[in-house]
């Protein structure tokens, strides 16, 4: 058992989630003094992280079960708990959230214009509560709860502080991830009453219990289905991402940051730790379409991306097809893909997060995104141009950084599932290298367009500040992966263990069509 | 406890009826308001059939002397107006009379072809009994209750008083 | 021996010609008094059952109790709100109140 | 030796960092002398590493463990044997050569640091490339060769064709790395283990056809990387970067790393006689092909980067007929005069200003001596002029194939030698010999290069001429073969080979006249009766028309592949996500909204059509309750 008390002797997972709403709470003692808004956001958000950091000092780092639990009996006769508890899984998509919770408020130091500063600020502390809790929640009910919480504030950030066309982007990512998240609490709630032991008992919310189940096969399929919609929406997967692009446009800089570095990542997430072991006959039935989806939505991504005009929806849809080697290594379902799958999550949040940054940056000095009038940009702004080419190198999976470890990986988890099936994903990093390089050369390389631009600052130390430490992650994790892989690995084996009876049956009849094709 | 003859409840439901029907159907509200009065008091008597004494004294006081004078000052604190019988009753009059009245028909031959037990206990709890399960059972929905009543006075003050111009 | 069934008939009766009066005329007053005839209705068939049912006694009355109470506050809102309104507008007729038109 | 196989690499990688980001600030003029004084000292590791594999000692040797899930084990691990030895010393030598020269090539430029910075990072890479102990290893820095390679090739972006160039060649690159990481992926499934040991020495039963897939995947690579037919179009593009980056990356270092891939994957492809054959005729038909391009370039560099292409098909040739050893020689002599003769270029067009285009040159031979002179020497040693080390090489490869029997591509490399030797003196008589057809301006001011430059022409000259006989002598028995025995040892024929004999002399005859048959013949055009040139040209117009345009190949990608793959992600952005999702989502909401258009009259603020409804539905509900109650009682 390993409940908080025994580890760190304080709820710490509570602290962690809550800190950041506490903070966006303080900041109604100093109303009228914008100033004091970036402080207590910084301050909350920055305490958020040091608290995550001791709790990954605390953390221990061999066990597969979850961590620092904390239950608490909430409403009785609804069968619903406060239980909080992390693995390594979620202790790495903790710290990711903390770190660009903190980066982006220096980032958007100027953003915001004078009267509205204390909602935007509050909304992305109250943002950062709604992710930490869905990575943290161990009770259907309350999962629920965050999952919703998170979507609010985001709506708002999208719709106030947005483009031009904000209130249609809004609308459209609320109304998408409404859609799928209604499904899913249908499907909460089938399952929660299908797992009592007795018509009398109160329905079971709790993770713990609701994995030792073993559903129906028609409720499995059924409540898979919904659950991987209201996942699939946030990944996003083709064909459910057409919010992404919209949303990422008009979303202010740290709003596409946080879209990009978190928000998706809470889909991966939530397929990895309720999709696939609640619903394991569902998933072996399922893998081989979602397989599909995914190879679509790496390449078709990448092509989309390679005739983009704007660069924030170049990088957008370049997430399309990152994201889509994330579920391809998930269905994978092998150990090798699975964490091959969670290394991507976190290097696209790094990565991603980084590149909209840099756009941001860029669209503070030109204010444009068009990346037809860009050009010639590393003589104007050498430092500028450094950045950009290791983020976008390490994006399209240079070996040695971030994102090439984890596409390797997720590529051969579902190589070993199946040859085709790898080879044709495979084919997506000849189009990453593509569209990035090609972006790269139109805006950095050839001559400088406009002679103005020499007058404009290169970039200034909270700039360099701000991407950094994403930078020195990155080269982190493409050097000594195992750093984060010693924490993926107890989950991921557990998981795979979990789901090993399932696979031995000879699959579904459209993998057995698949590995006839792929069998040389 | 007496048993009142058949006839008493024959007599009490017509004149009910007849009342219900005059505070629908009369132009003048007063005359509405004087006829529902009457209506009140004859459901009054009903409940004394039913040997529901303390129900017929509330229902008394309650309906007859409050809610009844109530309603009368509302209609003279406006000017109501006059004129045929047309400007008092919707457009939708006869659709709903026609429904109402296939709805009553339909109810009755219901309730008439349903099986109930027909003997009366002859007589109710005594008031002790009402009173233990208002201020015991019911504690907490009779505070509800009461607070519903102290929200719907100063919603009524509020709303009644004149704007400051 | 009146039979509970000429009870319930009653309380249909009374109920359905308060609906009528609510559904036909337009003074705001009148359909209040309707209303009350139509509560009077429920209140006869729970007195009703109560003496009839061997089960619960005196739980009907407690119930017409509270139908009591709470029609109290509704005539004092509704009527409130009449002459609110008539002091606005001069107008009691039920269509004629239509600001909230979609 | 762990040491020294250690600070090989990181001492590049150091200077690197340390000339990147303090570089513009604080070294400006003085950014080369940690760089040039990183890679010496590298340098004479690699000789101490090649001594000490002379003496017959080996490392294999895992530093620490780089990526480890369950079963997937990888470490970053060194191995030194004498394959790697050989490469190191041209890796090594070529590359302080070229720091040096490029003190004076680039002198004053704007990105002085930056240069010597990623020329740092490259040699960095490469090294860690031929040290790499696995295969997830090389294929790592297969792709930051790769990346320096852009990064150099770009070196100048403010011009669109540097830019494009070098986005070119990594996307080419890596469409064969697409390859070359599947193949490694199936490397890992089929043998459950990536390092060279693990997969060489594997018990473990491996199918024909799998055998087949996995080399023919890795070839892939190989091919983008050192620029074969299919995957050559970028190297010509390439030659928009620097001249020393020419020299280094695209001649003597990079682009024999898909050589010395295959090479070292000897044991798997010596398993599938299928690939072997692929591996051959691709480099056999690369090499003819490419030196056919070459013949009528008119861009200096371009002619050495097609001369380049087609040596490497040589080398592929020498490999796909098991020839293991004569690939690797003529890897080492090529890497050598290879790079002697980019160096020279870049000094002709040091001396010149600028100047590339060879119809603009000529009668330099008396302006700069010590660049005419090393480049005849390079000439020689590439034409296989009797002595030089090209001579042994490429006839070791040429008898090599004919031994093995396959006389047609044999054909095809005596053909190839003579167009070699051809195009080679083609361009030393345009440039060098004859009137000058430059700018008189520019040709007054034409002028020796400075010393840091013509050093290292000398320097390279030596080995470009005399390694062959270090290496090459007795032919085909020669120190090289017996070097790389132990290496190739499992994949060579027992018997030890069909000795040196009348066949084999007669063939080295062959080649000696044929490589001074090309040199005579571009004598008669281009000396003797230079109308001839023009004749020919008139007489074989098509054939010369097809040749000057490269045979369309990059126009026909740029039809069949680039356009068409532009053209439909239009269509999926437009049409597809555009058009068909977001028509599908805009189309739903419009459906509700004219719904709710169509229901608006319901709300027509009269409440007692309200009421009216609900009455209705409470009934109606109320009836289907009783329904439902009697239906089931």
């Amino acid at each position: 058992m390993h409940g908080f008390e025994e580890q760190i002797g304080f709820p710490v997972l509570t602290a962690i989630t809550f800190l950041p709403s506490l903070g966006a709470l303080a900041m109604l003692f100093f109303r009228g003094r914008p100033r004091a808004y970036k402080s207590i956001a910084l301050g909350a958000s920055g305490a958020t992280l040091a608290l995550s950091l001791v709790m990954l000092a605390a953390f221990e780092k061999g066990y597969a079960g979850m961590q620092f639990i904390e239950k608490v009996s909430w409403i009785e006769r609804l069968g619903v708990s406060y239980h909080m508890g992390i693995d390594g899984i979620s202790l790495l998509l903790i710290l990711l959230t903390a770190l660009l919770s903190v980066i982006i408020i220096p980032a958007s130091w100027n953003y915001v214009k004078e009267k509205k500063e204390l909602a935007f600020f509050a909304s992305f502390l109250f943002l950062e509560t709604g992710m930490l809790g869905v990575f943290a929640a161990r009770d259907l009910f309350l999962f629920y709860i965050f999952w919703e919480i998170m979507l609010i504030p985001m709506y708002f950030i999208i719709g106030v502080w947005g483009g031009p066309r904000r209130i249609y982007a809004a609308v459209k990512f609320f109304l998408f991830t409404l859609a799928g998240s209604l499904l899913m609490l249908l499907a909460i709630v089938a399952i929660a009453y299908a797992a009592r032991s007795n018509s009398f008992a109160p329905p079971v919310f709790d993770m713990d219990l609701l994995e030792r189940e073993t559903f129906g096969f028609q409720l499995q399929m059924l409540a898979f289905a919904a659950f991987f919609v209201a996942f699939a929406v946030k990944v996003p997967m083709w064909p459910l991402h057409t919010w992404l692009p919209d949303a990422h446009v008009e979303a202010p800089t740290a709003g596409s940051v946080i879209l990009a570095g978190v928000l998706l990542k809470v889909g991966g997430y939530g397929i990895l730790r309720f999709c696939l072991p609640l619903f394991p006959d569902a998933a072996v039935e399922y893998a081989p379409w979602i397989l599909v989806l995914s190879l679509i939505a790496i390449l078709y991504g990448a092509l989309v991306s390679l005739v983009q005009k704007d660069l924030k929806k170049l990088v957008a849809y370049s997430s399309v097809s990152h994201m889509g080697f994330v579920t391809a290594g998930i269905f994978a379902m092998n150990l090798v893909g699975i964490e091959g799958a969670v290394l991507v999550m976190l290097s696209h949040g790094l990565l991603t997060g980084a590149l909209f940054l840099m756009v941001g940056f860029l669209y503070e000095r030109l204010h444009t995104r068009e990346i037809a009038v860009m050009g010639g940009l590393a003589s104007p702004f050498p430092v500028m141009a450094a950045f950009m080419l290791f983020f976008v190198l390490a994006s399209l999976g240079l070996p040695g950084l971030s994102g090439f470890v984890g596409e390797f990986l997720s590529l051969l988890g579902l190589f070993t599932y199946n040859k085709a099936l790898g080879a044709i994903g495979a084919a997506g990093i000849i189009f990453a290298a593509a569209y990035l390089l090609w972006m790269y050369m139109r805006v950095m390389f050839t001559g400088t367009r406009d002679e103005k631009w020499y007058q404009l600052p290169d970039f200034n130390l909270r700039e360099i500040g701000s991407l950094t430490p994403l930078a020195v992650f990155a080269v982190w994790m493409g050097v000594y992966p195992n750093t984060f892989l010693e924490y993926i690995e107890p989950s991921s084996n557990r998981l795979v263990e979990q789901m090993a009876p399932y696979l031995n049956d000879g699959g579904s009849t459209v993998s057995r069509l698949f590995s006839m094709l792929g069998g040389f | 406890m007496t048993e009142f003859s058949p006839t008493a409840f024959y007599i009490l439901a017509f004149m009910v009826v007849v009342f219900a029907i005059g505070v629908v159907s009369f132009k003048n509200l007063i005359h509405s308001a004087l006829s529902m009065v009457l209506c009140f008091i004859a459901v009054a008597g009903i409940y004394i059939l039913l040997h529901a004494e303390l129900i017929a004294a509330a229902q008394v006081l309650i309906y007859v002397g409050a809610i009844s004078i109530l309603i009368i000052f509302a209609i003279m604190l406006t000017r109501h107006r006059t004129g045929d019988l047309k400007l008092f009753f919707s457009r939708q009059s006869w659709l709903a009379l026609v429904f109402v009245a296939v709805a009553t028909i339909v109810f009755t031959a219901v309730l008439g072809s349903a099986n109930y037990r027909s003997e009366s206990l002859a007589q109710n709890p005594e008031d002790e009994k009402i009173a233990e399960l208002v201020f015991n059972s019911y504690a907490f929905p009779f505070e509800v209750v009461s607070l519903v009543l102290l929200v719907a006075i100063v919603g009524a003050v509020l709303l009644a008083k004149r704007e400051k111009q | 021996m009146t039979p509970l069934q000429h009870y319930l008939i009653l309380a249909t009766v009374l109920f359905f010609i308060g609906g009528w009066g609510v559904l036909a005329r337009r003074n705001i007053i009148l359909i209040i008094m309707c209303i009350e005839l139509m509560l009077n209705a429920i209140n006869i068939a729970l007195v009703a059952f109560s003496n009839y049912s061997p089960h619960g006694a005196g739980l009907g009355e407690v119930f017409v109790f509270f139908v009591f109470a709470l029609a109290a506050a509704e005539v004092a809102i509704g009527l409130a709100v009449a002459i609110a309104q008539y002091r606005l507008r001069e107008k009691l007729g039920v269509d004629e109140l239509h600001d909230m038109r979609g | 030796m762990k040491a020294a196989v250690v600070l090989i690499p990181v001492l590049p990688l150091v200077s690197f960092m340390v000339t990147l980001l303090l570089g513009k600030r604080y070294f400006g003029e003085k950014s080369h002398y940690l760089p040039v004084a990183s890679v010496a000292v590298s340098w004479l590791l690699c000789m101490f590493l090649l001594v000490q594999v002379e003496r017959g000692q080996t490392l294999d040797w895992n530093a620490y463990s780089w990526i480890a899930v369950g079963g997937f084990q990888v470490d970053i691990g060194f191995l030194v044997d004498e394959l790697a030895a050989v490469m190191l010393l041209v890796v090594s030598t070529v590359g302080l050569m070229v720091h040096v020269y490029s003190i004076g090539y680039m002198h004053g430029d704007q990105g002085y640091y930056r240069f010597f910075a990623y020329l740092n990072l490259f040699m960095f890479s490469m090294f860690m490339l031929v040290l790499a102990n696995n295969y997830l290893l090389l294929y790592v820095f297969w792709e930051a060769v790769g990346l320096c390679s852009f990064l150099l090739i770009s070196f100048w972006f403010p011009k669109l064709s540097a830019s494009a160039a070098g986005t070119k060649a990594f996307l080419v690159n890596r469409v064969g790395d697409f390859g070359f990481s599947l193949g490694v992926m199936l490397i890992f499934i089929t043998f459950g283990t990536l390092s060279y040991a693990g997969v060489f020495d594997s018990e473990t039963a491996v199918g024909g056809g799998m055998m087949t897939a996995i080399c023919l995947l890795l070839f892939t690579g190989a091919v983008g990387k050192s620029a074969q037919f299919p995957l050559h179009v970028w190297l010509p593009d390439a030659m928009e970067g620097p001249t020393p980056v020419s020299s280094l990356i695209h001649a003597a270092t990079m682009v024999n790393a898909g050589v010395y891939m295959v090479a070292r994957s000897s044991p798997l492809f010596a398993e599938s006689e299928t690939a072997m054959l692929v591996v051959a005729i691709t480099g056999g038909f690369t090499a003819i092909f490419a030196a056919s391009i070459g013949l009528v370039q008119n861009d200096i560099k371009k002619v050495l980067a097609y001369s380049t292409v087609s040596q490497l098909g040589y080398m592929f040739l020498a490999l796909g007929v098991g020839a293991w050893a004569a690939g690797m020689f003529h890897l080492v002599s090529h890497g050598f005069f290879k790079g002697l003769l980019f160096l020279c270029s870049g000094s002709v067009i040091h001396a010149l200003s600028g100047e590339q285009d060879m119809r603009r040159m000529g009668g330099l031979k008396s302006k700069t001596k010590i660049t005419y002179w090393t480049f005849i020497i390079g000439a020689l040693a590439i034409s296989g002029a009797p002595g030089f080390a090209g001579f042994f090489s490429k006839d070791s490869i040429l008898a090599g194939v004919f031994h093995e029997g396959y006389y047609l591509l044999w054909a095809v490399g005596i053909v190839t030698a003579f167009l070699t030797a051809f195009y080679m003196f083609r361009l030393i008589f345009m440039t060098f010999h004859g009137e000058p057809r430059t700018d008189p301006e520019v040709f007054a001011h034409a002028h020796e290069s400075p010393p840091s430059m013509t050093a290292p022409l000398i320097i390279l000259a030596v080995p470009s001429a005399l390694i062959g006989l270090i290496l090459g002598l007795p032919p085909e028995d020669g120190h090289i073969d017996n070097l790389l025995h132990h290496v190739f040892a499992g994949v060579l024929p027992a018997e030890g080979g069909h000795g040196f004999g009348a066949v084999s002399a007669l063939l080295m005859a062959l080649s000696a006249t044929i490589g001074l048959g090309g040199i005579f013949a571009a004598w008669q055009f281009y000396i003797k009766r230079p109308q001839l040139p023009e004749m020919v040209k008139a007489r074989t117009g098509a054939m010369y028309y097809i040749l000057y345009n490269k045979y369309w190949v990059d126009e026909i990608y740029a039809a069949v592949i680039v356009n068409p793959v532009k053209w439909f992600s239009g269509v999926l952005w437009r049409f597809v996500d555009d058009a068909g999702i977001d028509g599908f989502v805009n189309g739903a909401a419009r459906f509700f909204r004219g719904v709710g258009k169509a229901l608006r009259p319901t709300q027509s603020g009269r409440l007692q059509a309200y009421l009216f409804t609900m009455f209705i539905g409470a009934l109606a509900l109320l009836a289907a309750w009783v329904l439902l109650q009697t239906g089931q009682g």
